[in-house]
């Protein structure tokens, strides 16, 4: 039973982790989203064309490899450029170069714009809980 | 430039290698005759090939780390610390992720920020940007030899950088550093770009200077069967020989049922020499290596350690000639350099204290062995045929048929067919074969394995089970078995 | 009392009962009907005998610390911190060494110092002078079973305030938890206090409350050659069934090479429940406890997780009822609760993945079986003809004669003529046999196996090997081989 | 070759470890010392009866189950009751309960009258250093 709400998903960067993006992807799926995913190696512009085309409830961003700070700057003020103005904007994976302490990386990415930031290992029921939430009001 | 199995010729070489030293400023610096001299005289006891064949004869297995950070001075500690503290045999440099897609002026602006912020913005040590100096710099500060690795498609560039720096041992391949590490890259281009790279290599061991070689073992590092990763680094073993290689490490990705990790390396050793052999490079030196766990690690420091530990016994029961280590920050992040080396530790004293215990020929073993060697004959020849007889053409063709097939890989020239997942002992088999070139035997044991499994955990064969098993080692089983 | 293995009258025990209980105050809290009234009201989950049953049932290995500090809360904190964070299945109390020579006012000094300085000043938990109150509080706050483990010559008031504590499992034996504990008790005088430990808990069972019993295996931990263990375990578990005890676990201690580690085990395992058979005790329920290299440990807490782990996985391969878990602070003194715990985590890492896995059953496995099984059958049988078929007075005899024999034990009451070495693949053999009832088959394998390892040294056999293996595991080693 | 000095060594207390006891036995006589080795579970009173008996020219005492610092306690001050005054006092092993920074516990076990003090694991030919240092200024 889809839920009808709309999630674009994808890697950012030079990102080539596919196995989580895989695992989203199906749970999205069988948790009622419907998903537009974009795979490994995405560009700040494909998400947003993406997200534009399908008139996307939300943008779901991977960063596995460390780069992920480097990969998100900007992504939000993008958004607002291409009319995505207030758009849900979640991170998730390992996104920052080696094990830093949670609190500080969630505040530099909440600080760029995401609306939800998510440590490493977290699991798709977190998340997918998070979704409803945020779109469904559950 | 047309792709076939064959040496290239130095004109065809000469050519290309203006255009790769173009690509960005750094490869200016690198002049063949001056590199081979600086190569020369490096210490003996400082060269890969040395201290790998001599494991070899000595039947031990030396232990390395990952390691890579973008600026050399911190890097150059790093590895001191790896080879102080941890005790590594050999040591590594692992390249960034924008180096590997050739994208410099990223890592530029890495090295930059990193210099500004006081933290490491790059997953990796950019060398192509530090250039030959920078290079040699980090190889002459420490005692062990050192290798570059990476995952690179396009490898020529920092191929001709690192050799010139200073390094002994090479990693990658055609295959390996394309289908777990790239999109949209072909394999036709980076059979081609790999041959650049062999050729290169080849080129300083006609000079006498031996480099070590190493395709990428692991693959996508997610259940794939062994017979897979096999057939992946005999071919390119196959394919680095023409070109001139001489010393090869073939790789593996521990698996974690104990038999069949042992099984997967007697059978590579076997098989690469045995094809080798038969294409007629008899004076290629092996060796092999065995990856610590490559999937999703615990987030658990201390299960972490009991995930490195037993990835360190099935290489010393294997005697792989060395060992992939991993770091109790596996699922973190890019490990500090203590936690790099508190997991070389820990495996130094699993290798040490196994390095005079071996599992016994007995009949399961060998039948485990045999199965990997039957399923790699079957993929290999089944390359060679459609190649015509010439391995990187039928490679090509391989995977348009899913002949070959990495499970999970993002590269879209990759099938995706196939679905592994473990039996009922923990075995990585197969779910769905998909278009691997099995015969019905083969085909009928992996079906009776998986529905042996079913069968115990009273559920159809199915989609979860392949998510339960890829969780499984993060949530302290193997076997992903239903909750509850 | 006159020794003899034979089941005290009711009149017996009661006799000796009150001067037990009158040792120390505490004893006068014990009132044998109220105690069997508080033990049956206790959860069947939170009972030993449930748990290792069950876990015999499914072939599954447990997890269990060492644990106790001198304070009642702190202790609590320590246990349950133990089963969340250290994800335990059975749990410990360990008794300070004090207690164990029923020093009982050292103890209360340690008490009272640990409380005015903030430290703990003893090694353990004084169970005694905490008293049956005190004991309670302890049993009744965690959800796991809990277990006394200590090292106590003569452990009968312990035992009575421990069982009337709620303690549902008591280690120890007249054998095992004299010869490494103590030096000028005799073997006699603890045969007898143990007979009085075990008719106590045979007293519980014939009034429906199961305790379990467990002779201690690995006996002074130091090279201690498997079917030595093996025979204490076995002779203990026959006079602990003679007084009525009805569920044991017997034990060993992990000695490093895998072979040898599983056949001991196994052999342990069939051997015991012969025995038991033999001598008419046929309802006794048999379980196996392999613990974590019992010996000197690597300083480094890496290099400790690496031979913690080592342990885990010939528990689980030996499948194993049980496994006592090192922490990584094992060299350097009694682990913090965290350290305590980590060791647990690394533990349940590879017992979970190793849990579908087993070593297959090949000739080379039987022959180590067949050796252990012989040559503990040869120790038995003479302690049996050296008490007239009596085995309690036949053990007396025994270590007088040197029949059993413990190495590095600090006991006049044992013979010391035995010297254990490695052989070349790392396995406990015997360089000097002493005064052991071996065939000359048995001595002449012996024999055989030191002297391939003296030949592969280019070494003559002598007392240094013995020296270089007991440091060996502290410097990452298993066979302590010449340096340089 | 005997160096002629003597020592007295033996494990303090209620304290079995037998091991370390006898490889310091073995390790010291090697060396040239004269031992006089008591073995495990030795009282005060032991030890220095043993050292007036022998004139000993120093006590070597071993701890490893955690209850050293109640059992040292007043050592020093019975040998110079005993007339030992100011006989050279060695502790080594695991000579306090849990592992504690090193110089803390040293210097406690200095106040309380040793020469020396030896942290876990020391191994024998560090001790016979110390000893040719303060026995024969070697
Ligand atoms: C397998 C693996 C690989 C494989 C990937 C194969 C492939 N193409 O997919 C290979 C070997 C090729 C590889 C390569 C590299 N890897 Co890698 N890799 C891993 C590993 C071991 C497991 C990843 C995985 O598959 N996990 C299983 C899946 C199911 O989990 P997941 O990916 O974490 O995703 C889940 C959650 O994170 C969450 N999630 C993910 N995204 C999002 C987004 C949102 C919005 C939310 C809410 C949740 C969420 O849900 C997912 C499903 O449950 C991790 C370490 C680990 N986790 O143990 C390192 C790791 C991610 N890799 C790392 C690195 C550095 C690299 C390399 C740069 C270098 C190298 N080591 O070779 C290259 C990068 C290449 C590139 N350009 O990207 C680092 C990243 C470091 C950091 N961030 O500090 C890690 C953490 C290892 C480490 N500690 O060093 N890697
Ligand atoms: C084997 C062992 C046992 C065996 C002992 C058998 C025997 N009778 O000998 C058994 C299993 C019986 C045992 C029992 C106990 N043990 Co115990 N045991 C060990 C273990 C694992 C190895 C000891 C050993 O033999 N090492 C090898 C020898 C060669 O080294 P060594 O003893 O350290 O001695 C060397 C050096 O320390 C030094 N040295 C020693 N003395 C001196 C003196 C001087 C002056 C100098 C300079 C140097 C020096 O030179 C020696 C030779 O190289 C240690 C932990 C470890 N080290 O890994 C724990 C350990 C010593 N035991 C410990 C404890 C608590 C106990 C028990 C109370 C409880 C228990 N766990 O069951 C009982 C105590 C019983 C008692 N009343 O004493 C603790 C002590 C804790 C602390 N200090 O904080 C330790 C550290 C383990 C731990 N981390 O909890 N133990």
């Amino acid at each position: 039973m889809q839920n009808g709400k709309k999630l674009v998903l994808g890697v950012i960067g030079a990102d080539v982790h596919a196995v989580g993006n895989q695992i989203l992807n199906h749970a999205f799926r069988e948790a009622g989203f419907d998903v537009i995913n974009l795979g490994v190696m995405v560009s700040q512009e494909e998400f947003i064309d993406a997200a534009v085309e399908s008139a996307a409830d939300a943008i779901l961003v991977s960063s596995l490899y460390g780069h992920g700070e480097l990969d998100c700057q900007g992504l939000r003020e993008k958004c607002d450029e291409a009319g995505l103005t207030g758009i849900l904007l979640y991170v998730g994976g390992n996104i920052v170069v080696g094990k830093q302490p949670f609190e500080e990386v969630e505040k530099r990415f909440h600080n760029m714009g995401f609306n939800r930031v998510f440590g490493p290992g977290t699991s798709p029921e977190t998340t997918i809980q998070a979704l409803r939430e945020d779109l469904l009001g559950q | 430039m047309q792709l076939a199995n064959k040496k290239w010729t130095l004109e065809e070489f000469s050519q290309l290698r203006k255009e790769v030293l173009a690509a960005w400023p750094t490869g200016a610096q690198v002049d063949l005759d001056e590199a081979l001299a600086y190569q020369k005289a490096i210490a003996p006891e400082k060269r890969f090939v040395n201290k790998l064949n001599e494991a070899v004869k000595n039947r031990v297995t030396l232990i390395q780390p990952r390691a890579g950070v973008p600026l050399i001075a911190e890097h150059i500690a790093l590895l001191k610390h790896l080879e102080t503290e941890g005790e590594a045999d050999l040591l590594p440099t692992t390249i960034d992720s924008y180096t590997r897609l050739n994208r410099y002026s990223d890592a530029e602006r890495g090295i930059k920020e990193s210099q500004a912020t006081g933290k490491a913005m790059l997953n990796g040590f950019p060398a192509v940007n530090h250039g030959v100096e920078g290079c040699r710099q980090v190889t002459s500060a420490v005692t062990a030899p050192v290798q570059i690795r990476h995952g690179t498609p396009d490898a020529r560039l920092l191929c001709e950088i690192s050799l010139a720096g200073g390094f002994t041992s090479f990693e990658g391949g055609g295959i390996s550093y394309n289908i777990p590490y790239a999109k949209n890259v072909s394999i036709e281009h980076t059979l081609l770009t790999w041959q650049y790279v062999d050729r290169l290599v080849g080129l300083y061991e006609e000079n006498g200077v031996s480099i070590n070689r190493e395709p990428f073992g692991p693959l996508t590092g997610t259940l794939v069967p062994p017979s897979i990763s096999n057939a992946v680094a005999i071919i390119e073993a196959l394919l680095a020989a023409e070109q001139g290689v001489r010393n090869i490490t073939v790789g593996y990705g521990q698996l974690g049922n104990l038999l069949q990790d042992v099984a997967a390396i007697r059978a590579l050793d076997k098989q690469t020499r045995e094809y080798l052999e038969r294409f007629g490079y008899k004076d290629c030196e092996v060796s092999t290596v065995l990856h610590q766990w490559m999937g999703g690690f615990p987030q658990d420091e201390a299960k972490a350690f009991g995930v490195i530990c037993w990835g360190s016994a099935a290489a010393a029961l294997s005697k792989a000639t060395k060992v992939i280590v991993k770091s109790p920050h596996e699922a973190m992040g890019v490990p500090t350099k203590e936690a790099n080396a508190a997991g070389l530790r820990a495996t130094r004293q699993l290798i040490s204290m196994l390095a005079d215990q071996q599992l016994s020929d007995d009949p399961a073993l060998e039948a485990e062995i045999q199965i990997i060697l039957d399923e790699t004959r079957c993929i290999v020849e089944k390359t060679l045929e459609l190649g015509d007889g010439d391995i990187a053409v039928g490679t090509v063709r391989a995977f348009e048929a899913g002949v070959i097939d990495v499970p999970f890989a993002p590269s879209r020239f990759n099938a995706g067919k196939i679905l592994p997942a473990r039996d009922d002992q923990g075995a990585v088999r197969l779910l769905d074969v998909g278009k691997l070139p099995f015969d019905e035997r083969l085909k009928a044991f992996h079906k009776d394995k998986i529905a042996q499994r079913a069968r115990h955990e009273k559920r159809e064969v199915s989609f979860q089970m392949v998510i339960d098993d890829i969780y499984a080692i993060s949530k302290s089983r193997l076997v992903g078995r239903p909750r509850g």
